[in-house]
């Protein structure tokens, strides 16, 4: 038993052990995802930014000035603005802004938001957020609504 | 910046040579490995083996004096300001910085006393990046978005800032 | 002629081993430390301030932020200590759901350790092998919760959502092939000489220090004692679980790495326990509704173990939904005051190896 | 008379140009290759997008290089931060003069051109000697920075290059024994006189040379002096543009040497495996597909290029493994281990010689 552990200390045993093991790796398969080329498929729950949605069915606005989100939006990242409704009864929504520069995608507000089933702020799967400016990042209610103009890459 | 730089007139040979100095420059973005806060982690991960940064070109450096890039990752602090001012000042020209995640872009969740509001203050960001932290995606995604404004830079004299091409 | 000179140099706070944002102040006598000084505060984000003026529930995405490389249990711990304010009974399920997340995430802090450490030290590939196998974990943590890495998984009371249709059998996968590639690391590290040369009797700490520096964590546990929140007072579902706590007397860098990888292990074994022994059904949230209501001039401290030791988390309430004052017992900052004492007459080497295994997050001490 | 030594010098100034731009072209080539070969052993691909499947990487970081901005620190001693990199760089080439890439020469125009610059008599030491050289460059690079770190990282380099000398240099004299000669040609000619490689009768030589020249090409797990994680970028730290390019290019091109060396001393140069048993002479695949001399010179080649390659495969593959040695122990490794061990190699092998000198 000694012997044994002698010699393989002598001829580096552990060492080509090590060796053995890298040697292996390369021959699995690469994990690798060419990003631009090849996307990881993202999960369904995945959280990018929050971004503001229209009933599918009647594509009216969702959102009904309730000011849950921009309450537990623990950055202040959400500003509303909104105005009586003509009918005397609601709201109307004039603006909703989300400062992308300040959002931590924390995904708090869209707990609170009372349109269910469909809640009209989600967190969508954009993630490819770079702007050359920080003001880029700003989303007014257009922003929301389409999704920021980014320069896509796929080769 | 090097020698060459706005001695020339724009013109057929400053676009050729533009096209191959652009092309090497925006092939190897060597960025300093500055990690800050919670976006060095996947700044960590896109190096690594899923992403690998190392595709696009892009190794990290220790040293300031061989990096192209800064990509400043995470909060900076009111501590770490003056630090990062002064690692910015030692890279060499051409350099480039990359603002990733919110707290480096406007002081993120964090406007406090001791956070800087944004790295802007202190140097000229290229590229800005949301998100918290922003998916090891998005932050490629910002070096090809690096990659396209580096493609754009010639070293011909720009006829605003020389008076003297407007003499002649 | 010739005069011998100490020389300080500054490690950090850029410097690639430094784990962020530690400035190390160190003299050297060529290359041995006669002494130093960590210097932090690098990455001070007031958050605890912060925290006073923000409602509970919005305090949840900050301690994600702190340790960020363990952000699961930084949540766990912060609602573990509102539960406890307000008297919430978390339900059986979710508190299972949160267990395994948490050690999940152990694992992954746990890998992220190991491959900086390793990288400290100069093995290069077994960085990129911890990575990958942490990406699965965060591909488990997307699924779950949608986030990669500032999770704010759980909510006050409970978890906001079930595990995903085919999470369970993506996870005892993923815990199936873990356990295969934890034998490879082993292999390419447990023996080598090299490695042991490098750990061994470096970064000798022993238990009585340890305790008298308040360090926690697989540190104290690698200096022979076993302490570990999870089995001396357990909290969530912790004592319906069959674990053990890996101890070694080593007291150096290497018995904290036998610590670390035995604990990856028990978390694997724990992970596997939970979701052969979660309820298929039940409740997700103890509470209805959003209003908390604490009780007036009420102090609480409750505490974790992280996977860096103790995690605890102080509050004291003044009756409103904001607390009073909130302080966080991070073990980074604890376990940060061993590294003077421990890099004493080393060589610098032995620097980088020493803040390698004390496994900080500047981020969880300075808050 | 003066036409023939014209025409030699002319011959002498194609071969050192053949050989620089070959050394010059191979090393973008080791540096893509180690970036693609280690990003392969940690399951990812490395340089893919830079030309066809990132054929060009080492080229655009080369141009960017070039490129960038010459940094000398204001304190740093100027004259010296410059010579530095030359220090390094010049040595790292000359020292490929006396290796032979393949076995025999050309006849061009009835001049004969020999694989190899010239063939000293002396050729392994004068690569010692040469490459011995290099460590100036390093030491007085990271002095003459005036930082602390590049400081440290010269000292480091300094002491560790001069202690690995030894165990280096004696484990090549177990070799030349063998050889009776120190010329590189000779070295080799005798390996197909005895019949045998000589890295079976020196197993522990080759082992010990590995293992210093590792130590002495500042690679991993020896390599303390650019020790990334400790040091920053250990000499090289202050250094930026084509001055660190420099210094790149250097240690690549020593890695060249070393592996060339062990080439030529233990694995038979330009000699296939086993060069007596004549069955396996379709090894040398080259013969039968080259007319007249082409053949044997591109078979030569082709084995030294297969042996080279192996050597730097060898060194790619322990960087992606092995951790890193500590200062002092690196230390005691090279006098406590090394040192005896290629004396005990140096006495056995000249007890093994003396009685198969009797018997035989």
């Amino acid at each position: 038993m000694k012997l044994t552990r002698f010699i393989q200390k002598l001829i580096l045993w552990e060492l080509l052990v090590g060796m053995m093991v890298v040697i292996r790796n390369q021959f699995r398969p690469k994990v690798t995802v060419q990003y631009p080329k090849e996307r990881i498929p993202l999960r369904p729950r995945f959280r990018g930014v929050p971004r503001l949605r229209y009933d599918p069915k009647t594509m009216e606005e969702l959102c009904i000035s309730c000011l849950l989100c921009e309450q537990i939006c623990p950055d202040d990242c959400i500003a509303i603005k909104w105005e009586k409704a003509p009918s005397g009864k609601g709201r109307v929504l004039k603006d909703f802004i989300i400062d992308y520069q300040r959002c931590c995608l924390c995904g708090l507000c869209v707990d609170p938001c009372p349109t269910k089933p469909l809640t009209a702020i989600y967190m969508s799967h954009d993630y490819e957020l770079a702007g050359s400016d920080r003001l880029d990042l700003v989303a007014g209610r257009t922003d929301l609504h389409e999704g920021r103009t980014v320069t896509i890459y796929d080769k | 910046m090097g020698l060459i730089e706005g001695r020339m007139h724009p013109g057929i040979v400053t676009t050729t040579v533009d096209a191959l100095f652009n092309w090497a420059r925006k092939n190897s973005l060597w960025p300093m490995t500055f990690g800050l806060a919670c976006c060095a982690i996947e700044m960590m991960a896109s190096g690594a083996s899923r992403f690998d940064f190392d595709r696009l070109g892009v190794v990290f450096r220790a040293t300031p004096r061989q990096s192209d890039v800064m990509i400043v990752s995470g909060t900076v602090c009111e501590k770490m300001a003056p630090v990062l001012k002064r690692l910015y000042d030692q890279m060499p020209e051409p350099k480039w910085v990359i603002s990733m995640g919110i707290c480096s872009t406007a002081g993120g969740p964090f406007p406090t006393y001791s956070v800087v509001q944004g790295v802007d203050h202190l140097v000229p960001v290229d590229v800005a990046v949301a998100g918290c932290p922003p998916r090891p995606e998005a932050l490629m995604h910002a070096v090809l978005r690096l990659q396209d404004k580096i493609s754009e830079m010639t070293i011909a004299r720009s006829s605003s800032s020389s008076s003297l091409h407007l003499r002649a | 002629m010739f005069r011998t000179q100490e020389m300080e140099i500054n490690m950090g706070p850029q410097h690639p081993s430094t784990h962020g944002v530690l400035r190390l102040k160190l003299r050297l006598d060529g290359e041995r430390v006669v002494d130093s000084w960590p210097v932090i505060g690098y990455l001070h984000r007031g958050i605890e301030k912060l925290s006073e003026s923000k409602e509970f529930i919005k305090i949840t995405p900050f301690t994600d932020r702190m340790d960020y490389v363990c952000a699961m249990s930084g949540n766990l711990a912060y609602l573990g200590a509102v539960e406890k304010l307000c008297g919430i009974k978390v339900p059986e399920k979710a508190a299972y759901i949160r267990v395994i997340m948490v050690e999940l995430n152990r694992i992954a802090s746990h890998l992220l350790w190991l491959g900086t450490h390793a990288l400290d030290i100069g093995a290069m590939s077994i960085f990129l092998y911890g990575f990958r196998e942490r990406e699965m974990i965060l591909d488990l943590f997307e699924a779950y919760c949608g986030a990669r890495l500032t999770y704010n998984a759980f909510r006050i009371s409970g978890v906001p959502a079930d595990l995903p249709p085919g999470w369970k059998e993506e996870c005892t996968g993923f815990l199936k092939l873990f356990r295969q590639r934890h034998r490879e690391y082993e292999q390419i590290l447990t023996a080598n000489r090299i490695w042991l040369k490098r750990t061994k009797d470096v970064g000798y700490m022993d238990a009585e220090h340890c305790l008298a520096l308040s360090v926690t964590g697989p540190v104290l546990r690698a200096a022979g004692v076993a302490r570990d929140l999870r089995k001396d007072e357990p909290y969530a579902i912790y004592d319906q679980l069959d674990f053990d706590i890996p101890v070694d007397d080593g007291c150096d860098t290497y018995a904290r790495y036998i610590v670390r990888m035995a604990e990856m292990l028990q978390s694997v074994h724990m992970v596997e326990q939970c979701l052969e022994k979660m309820p298929s059904e039940g409740p997700l949230m103890g509470m209805k509704g959003r209003r908390m209501k604490p009780r007036k001039d009420e102090e609480i401290y409750f505490a974790i173990e992280g996977p860096r030791g103790e995690q605890g988390v102080y509050l004291i309430s003044d009756g409103t939904d904001r607390p009073y004052r909130c302080k966080f017992r991070n073990s980074s900052f604890a376990n940060l005051q061993a590294l003077a004492p421990m890099v004493q007459g080393g060589l610098v080497a032995d620097v980088v190896a020493i803040i390698g295994t004390l496994d900080i997050v500047l981020g969880d001490s300075d808050r | 008379m003066e036409t023939q030594m014209f025409i030699t010098i002319l011959i002498s100034v194609v071969q050192i140009s053949i050989v620089l731009s070959l050394v010059a072209l191979s090393v973008p080539l080791l540096i893509l290759m180690e970036r693609k070969v280690i990003g392969f052993m940690q399951s990812r691909i490395g340089p893919k997008r830079v030309g066809p499947s990132g054929m060009l990487q080492t080229i655009a970081d080369g141009l960017k290089l070039l490129l960038k901005e010459d940094i000398i620190p204001d304190r740093a001693d100027k004259w010296v931060f410059r010579l530095a990199p030359m220090i390094v760089l010049v040595p790292a080439f000359v020292a490929f003069a006396v290796v032979p890439f393949s076995g025999t020469g050309l006849n061009v125009f009835g001049q004969r051109i020999t694989p190899w610059v010239t063939d000293l008599n002396i050729g392994i030491l004068f690569i010692i000697a040469i490459s011995s050289v290099g460590v100036f460059g390093i030491i007085l690079g990271g002095w003459a920075s005036n930082s602390k770190y590049p400081l440290l990282g010269a000292l480091r380099s300094a002491a560790q290059m001069v202690s690995y000398e030894v165990p280096l240099g004696l484990a090549l004299v177990g070799g030349l024994m063998w050889a009776g000669t120190a010329s590189m040609v000779g070295i080799v000619e005798a390996q197909r006189e005895a019949h045998l490689w000589f890295f079976i009768p020196q197993v522990v030589g080759t082992v010990i040379y590995f293992m210093a020249g590792v130590a002495e090409t500042n690679r991993a797990p020896f390599d303390l002096a650019e020790a990334e994680t400790e040091l920053v970028s250990g000499f090289h730290t202050e250094y930026s543009g084509m001055r660190f390019g420099l210094y790149f290019i250097a240690e690549y091109a020593n890695m060249l040497i070393v592996a060339a060396v062990a080439t030529t001393m233990f694995f038979g140069g330009w000699l296939r495996p086993f060069p007596n048993v004549s069955w396996l002479a379709f090894l040398d695949i080259f013969n039968f597909i080259l007319p007249g001399q082409w053949g044997p010179f591109m078979s030569g080649l082709m084995w030294v290029i297969i042996k080279v390659s192996c050597f730097i495969f060898l060194y790619y593959w322990i960087r992606a493994t092995f951790p890193r040695y500590r200062y002092d122990q690196l230390m005691s490794i090279g006098w406590k281990w090394l040192l005896p061990l290629a004396l005990a190699n140096i006495m056995g092998t000249g007890a093994l010689l003396l009685w198969l000198g009797q018997t035989g």
